[in-house]
């Protein structure tokens, strides 16, 4: 893990964030948003968490994104243009940023090299998954059947 | 030269940002969910980021968390943009500044 | 799989509850599987029953206990556990035993039934309730199931929901017992906070053991009482008894299962379970509260057994029978002998619940009649009923030597003899084993001998799927005296935990001649005096009673039950009744009077506070009030239907937390 | 000497990596990559322009015709002329196209497939990218493609592309799901999302004649049914080419394009065709092992490829041979049908591991997938099957 990788892989996906944040079209957006989370998926990478990565990429760019156009497509109507840019909002992201970043600078113990660590496997994932974290991952999975049966119902048509 | 846990955490509170930034000056719904998206990255990204740059724990938390956080995040757009399509189709837009019935 | 079983007992009242769950499920026409299910579940419960048996006889007073915590609050934690032991091993197997041959029996008895399958959902959930009651280790679980059990007899005795009869009896039977329970609840709290445990064996720990047992201390005394309340009304004894003869409003085979086997021994089994709270400093084997409850047993006994001389219904004979023979445990366990009461209580399940089955079968053959005195000569025409009733009535008679019920009555009989505080109780036992020979003789009399009567003129023999349970029974009231017999006790050393020998001499015993004389003198009285019934005698009209012609006071005080309901009507139900129309008519003319005066009063200065009120502290009100709207129409514009906006209060919201810290920092 | 020739490729690697030893590792790294990429594109874009010929010349043995046989000797030189034929032709873009996404699909989806190429073993010690993860590698880079249409269908601004596009996604999502769940069986058995271990495990022979491939297990063999299957409606080909139904919606999400950009296409359904049959034959047909011991001494490389040939026979036999389904057929055969069955191989799996992985395991799974398949047979209406379409939105 070298500070260039990081930085390269870092101003790629901030940039890519940052288009997906203003571009006009929203398709466009869309798709930048996607190049994003490759970006954040690579730094996963990069940070040791290679399934994690791998499991975002899978999750977002095959799921989320896909949803996210379908959704665009059926409210094509009114995919018009924005009007022009909040300052106001702008602003508050501007000093949300410059706070976390003086609350980051100040802070010395995140100052650290990171150690180095075993490899952390799909198999300790998934042993972690089937042990300590079983009941968690049973709730997951209710959460995510009731999020479907939800978003089932909410988009249903209405019987006339 | 090795980066630092620093970086990282400002990376992740840039994306933050740009996640706030994308919430609060779009008007369309889904430029927010968008921006809650990436926000929920940045979180992502911290978990990671913490999970690696301290001694080593078993299971792996931040990793877990993260997996865990995706999964949440992925029923979240489900039913977000679920709600986008339902509110298109009963007052034709999406654009939050039409969508202020719930107002005092 | 024992061992298995032993971890896993509490499976045994599972599957009855759950089978119900299921048959309640089930919509209302699906006769068949609602039976099939019951059944099913009742045969796994006993095949599961039979394999928690087989360990306990390998070793003399086997034990396991199986303890889990249910819930902790504070350092304290309420913990709860399943028990096997000899005692909880035979109950488990009579119960399911008997309620198997009960549920066989049903499935031809409530055939017609159109609410069948509701009726099997219970019977299941009283089972499964009643088999957790024995294998409980804990007064507390104990406690649960007990109120379950309850609660199923609650819903069976009231299952014909449409006479309004039987609603009352229901409603009889749960307030009854209840005010019992209520004693042996206040008898489970005090023992917690004695000794702080309910588990009954828990490793020298539990409330029963010495670890207990030393904390109670004098103390143990009343909670044995208030213990014995709640077996007094479970087990219907004096005075707590007036609701078991109304129970038998519920269909017949619910008195046979839950108001003669079962249920109402779960008093009897309560006291031998918790005996050693009973017996604690015991001098010589007497203890205050064991002469309670020998004393509560011999009025019970021989109140009920005159009682029944005196009644026509065929059920309510066998009720009062039941509550006779409930006393005679009782006085058993009080005057020592825990094994002879519990000999008593199962051997007295089988047969008494053979009687019932044979009264639901007479009851079925005459079409729904119960008065005795309208059957008569159903010998012939019932054959197979008549065999087992007659096995039954020999038993409950306490016949010797070849009825499991002489034995243990015989048992019963010897530790009273011995009992070293008073001889009287003996004396009363041995009267009321006279009179029960003497009642049974009488019913048999007037249901299967003489001429036929008005109900008995079209009777007929019921069919094979409820006259094989009746065999059964009978075979088994017969086969278990065998484990009986003093010269092999094997059930009593099993019980008490010693290893049995065979030793023939034991059979000669004295109480044996005395109770085959007095059972005898009970027959011969019985036969002497209702040899013409039904038969228009010189002075007597045919549908009178013998003994009503002669004594008329007398049957007419014993066929009002002793006037022990209406002593209640009067005593009890009249000051509760006087106590509430006392208070409603202060309600009315002292309260109500007094609360208009005050109203008056505060009239009077409402006029007064009006005028100032207009005048002053409206105008300031309303100053309010518009401000109040002003303010709300200010807050308002912040809570303004965009979610942007909240969104940007809470990035604020970050920020301020941010600078916060900058400042902590 | 048979070692040497199985190893060859591996060798040529290591000697051409000895002329940089000076170099720092983050370049030999980037090199290595490199050799990796360039030997994998050299072997698929030929692959690709061989399969094409020869996929035209069997159809046209199965139609009864010869099939292109003017170019070069059999016409083996067909690929060349229609290479070429591509490149010159006028790139058009719709003047109403969304440019930059008409631009950036046909790339993404080559970089989708060729990506996916990456993480199987072609050989022994011949896997191009070795991760952890690599099955789900697989998977998520492949559910890319779905994307990737969208922006074909969408950047055209054609309602035949949009009509295609929708199709492509909503069969491909339909069966992304059973394409991922059959391959759970082989993961829960072997234990490990890594294509090396995968095909470690089905090393060996059972009675020393029969292979230990998954799909001589019961569920092994439903399993790679289902995933042939799957595979088959992923690659968007016969019988399930409907979104690209020529006589419907005149080319589905490609119709806008041409020339080079079409053809970019068309290698990356045929690059994603293989890199499902590689996954296919590495999950369930031993990957590079040799069926019969006495072969072993066949380069490892050799078996891989001719299993890959073998299934993508098949993939034209059946294009050769069966209709095209409709749309709503191929969606109820999807979630009626396959996801049921796909579960029912996890479970089929679990029983065969704990019933001891021998005959009594075999026996026990091949149980619990009749008696699944036989239910669900009865359950899916099957009288209906030929039914006039009650056409129930485009009246």
């Amino acid at each position: 893990m070298s500070s260039a990788a990081v930085v390269i892989i870092a101003i790629l996906t901030l940039a890519a964030a940052l288009a997906a944040a203003t571009l006009q079209k929203l398709m466009h957006a869309t798709l930048s948003f996607a190049v994003a989370l490759v970006g954040v998926a690579a730094l996963f990478f990069l940070l040791g968490a290679e399934f994690v990565g791998l499991v975002l990429v899978f999750v977002y760019i095959g799921a989320v994104a896909v949803l996210i156009v379908f959704t665009i497509l059926l409210t094509r109507r009114d995919v018009g243009k924005d009007r022009a840019a909040n300052w106001g909002g702008a602003f508050l992201a501007v000093a949300v940023f410059g706070g976390l970043t003086w609350a980051i600078l100040k802070t010395q113990s995140v100052a650290v090299v990171a150690p180095h660590i075993r490899l952390v496997t799909v198999k300790r994932i998934g042993e972690a998954l089937m042990t300590s974290y079983v009941w968690p991952l049973q709730c997951v999975g209710l959460l995510l059947t009731a999020a479907l049966i939800g978003a089932l119902v909410l988009v249903m048509e209405e019987k006339p | 030269m090795t980066p630092t846990l620093q970086l990282f955490l400002i990376i992740s509170a840039a994306l933050f940002s740009i996640g706030l930034l994308a919430a609060l000056s779009r008007r369309h719904a889904i430029f927010i969910l968008i921006g809650i998206e990436m926000m929920l990255a940045a979180a992502n990204l911290n978990f990671i980021a913490f999970w690696r740059f301290s001694p080593q724990s078993q299971p792996p938390t931040g990793v877990m968390i993260a997996i865990f956080s995706i999964a949440i995040a992925a029923a979240e757009a489900a039913v977000g943009l679920a709600l986008v399509i339902a509110v298109y189709r009963h007052y034709r837009t999406t654009n939050v500044d039409h969508l202020n019935q719930l107002k005092g | 799989m024992s061992r298995w079983i032993l971890d896993h007992l509490w499976l045994i009242p599972a599957v009855p509850f759950a089978v119900s769950l299921v048959i309640l499920s089930l919509p209302n026409g699906r006769h068949k599987s609602a039976a099939v299910l019951a059944v099913a579940g009742q045969v796994a419960a006993l095949v599961l029953s039979f394999f928690a048996f087989l360990p306990t006889l390998q070793t003399p007073g086997f034990r396991a206990v199986q303890n889990f915590t249910w819930f902790t609050f504070g350092d304290h934690a309420l913990r709860l556990g399943w028990l096997l032991d000899p005692l909880a091993a035979v109950m488990l197997m009579m119960i399911t035993l008997v309620g198997l041959c009960i549920f066989v029996f049903s499935t031809g008895y409530m055939a017609g039934d159109k609410n069948f399958v509701r009726f099997f959902a219970y019977l299941s959930f009283f089972s499964g309730a009643m088999l957790g009651l024995v294998i409980s280790n804990s007064l507390l679980l104990l406690f649960i199931f007990w109120e379950l059990v309850g609660l199923a007899s609650y819903l069976l005795i009231g299952f014909w929901i449409e006479r309004p009869s039987a609603a009352t009896a229901a409603k009889k039977a749960f307030v009854t017992t209840r005010i019992g329970d209520l004693g042996f609840f206040l008898g489970l709290l005090w023992l917690y906070g004695r000794s702080g445990t309910l588990l009954f064996y828990d490793g020298g720990d539990g409330c029963l053991e010495t670890g207990g047992l030393n904390m109670l201390g004098a103390s143990a005394t009343f909670i044995a009482l208030l213990i014995f309340c709640g077996a007094m009304g479970k087990s219907g004894q004096f005075p707590l008894h007036v609701w078991l003869p109304d129970a038998m409003e519920g269909p017949t085979p619910v008195s046979a299962l839950i108001h003669a086997a079962t249920m109402v021994a779960a008093g009897v089994f309560l006291v031998a379970r918790a005996y050693p709270i009973f017996s604690l400093g015991a001098i010589n084997g007497v203890t205050a509260s064991l002469m309670v409850v020998v004393w509560i047993g011999v009025i019970t006994a021989l109140m009920a057994a005159l009682i029944a001389i005196a009644q026509a219904d065929i059920k309510r004979i066998l009720a009062y029978s039941t509550i006779s023979q409930l006393g005679l445990m009782m006085v058993s366990l009080g005057v020592g002998g825990v094994a002879a009461g519990m000999m008593h209580l199962l051997a007295h399940g089988f047969f008494k619940a053979l009687l019932f089955l044979g009264a639901g079968s007479v009851i079925h053959g005459c079409h729904g009649e119960q008065d005795i005195r309208k059957m008569g000569g159903l010998r012939w025409l019932m054959p197979i009923t008549f065999s087992t009733y007659a096995i039954g009535m020999m038993a409950l008679s306490g016949v010797p030597l070849f009825f499991s019920g002489g034995w243990t009555k015989e048992e019963i009989l010897h530790v009273t003899a011995h009992w070293p505080a008073s001889r009287l109780p003996y004396y009363f036992l041995l009267i009321g084993v006279l009179l029960t020979a003497l009642y049974m003789t009488r019913q048999i009399i007037y249901v299967f001998f003489g001429d036929r009567r008005v109900a008995s003129q079209h009777a007929h023999e019921s069919p094979r799927v409820m006259t094989m349970p009746l065999i059964a029974l009978a075979i088994c009231a017969i086969l278990f005296s065998i484990v009986l017999t003093p010269a092999w006790p094997w059930l009593h050393d099993y019980l008490t935990g010693t290893a049995a020998d065979v030793e023939l001499v034991r059979l000669i015993q004295s109480t044996l001649f005395l109770s085959l004389v007095l059972v005898g003198a009970g027959f011969a009285l019985g036969i002497w005096m209702y040899r013409k019934v039904g038969v228009q005698d010189r002075q007597r009209p045919a549908d009178t009673d013998p003994l009503e012609f002669a004594q008329p006071q007398l049957f007419r005080f014993l066929e009002n039950k002793m006037w022990i309901d209406e002593l209640y009507a009067r005593t009890i139900i009249a000051f509760s009744w006087m106590s509430a129309r006392l208070s409603d008519w202060m309600d009315r003319h002292f309260w109500d009077r007094l609360v208009r005066g005050f109203g008056g009063i505060g009239q009077l200065l409402g006029v007064f506070t009006a005028s100032i009120d207009e005048r002053g502290i409206n105008a300031g009100v309303d100053e309010t009030t518009v401000g109040t709207r002003g303010l709300g129409r200010l807050i308002s514009a912040a809570h303004s239907g965009q979610i942007q906006t909240y969104l940007s209060v809470i990035a604020i919201g970050v920020l301020a937390l941010l600078l916060f810290y900058a400042w902590l920092a | 000497m048979s070692k040497s020739i199985d190893q060859i490729f591996v060798y040529a690697k290591h000697w051409l990596l000895t002329w940089l030893t000076a170099a720092p590792g983050w370049i030999i790294q980037i090199v290595s990559s490199l050799i990796n990429i360039f030997a994998l594109l050299g072997v698929f874009l030929t692959l690709f322009a061989l399969m094409s010929v020869l996929e035209r010349k069997i159809l046209g043995r199965i139609q009864n015709r010869y099939g292109p046989n003017r170019v070069g000797p059999f016409g083996l030189l067909q690929p060349l002329a229609d290479g070429i034929k591509m490149l010159i032709k006028e790139d058009i873009v719709p003047a109403r196209a969304d440019k930059l996404v008409h631009f950036l699909a046909p790339i993404l989806i080559a970089a989708a497939a060729i990506l996916a190429l990456g993480v199987i073993p072609y050989g022994r010690n011949m896997t191009p990218f070795t991760i952890d993860g690599g099955i789900l590698f697989f998977f998520a880079v492949g559910s890319t493609t779905e994307l990737a249409v969208f922006m074909a269908g969408w950047g055209s601004n054609n309602k035949f592309s949009m009509l295609g596009a929708m199709r492509a996604i909503a069969q491909m999502i339909s069966y992304e799901l059973p394409l991922i769940i059959t391959v759970l069986p082989v993961v829960m058995v072997v234990g490990s999302l890594t294509p090396d271990r995968i095909v470690a495990a089905q090393a060996g022979y059972t009675f020393g004649f029969v292979p230990r491939w998954f799909v001589f297990t019961p569920w092994g063999a439903t399993a790679f049914i289902l995933f042939f299957v799957s595979g088959l409606v992923e690659s968007n080909r016969t019988p399930f080419d409907v979104p690209e139904g020529e006589s419907e919606i005149v080319a589905g999400h490609m119709t806008e394009y041409s020339g080079f950009k079409y053809a970019t296409f068309f290698m990356a359904e045929y690059i994603g065709m293989f890199a499902i049959t590689g996954l296919a034959a590495t999950l369930f047909l031993g990957g590079w092992h040799s069926p019969v011991s006495a072969l072993e001494f066949i380069p490892s490389y050799v078996w891989f490829f001719a299993k890959l040939s073998a299934l993508l026979f098949v993939y034209i036999w059946l294009r050769g041979t069966l209709p095209r389904t409709r749309i709503d057929q191929i969606m109820n055969f999807a979630w009626k049908f396959i996801l049921p069955m796909s579960f029912t191989c996890v479970i089929a799996a679990a029983v065969w591991h704990y019933a001891g992985r021998g005959l009594r395991g075999w026996l026990w799974s091949l149980v619990v997938i009749a008696i699944v398949y036989t239910a669900l047979s009865m359950l899916l209406d099957t009288q209906r099957k030929f039914a006039p379409r009650v056409y129930r939105f485009a009246e």
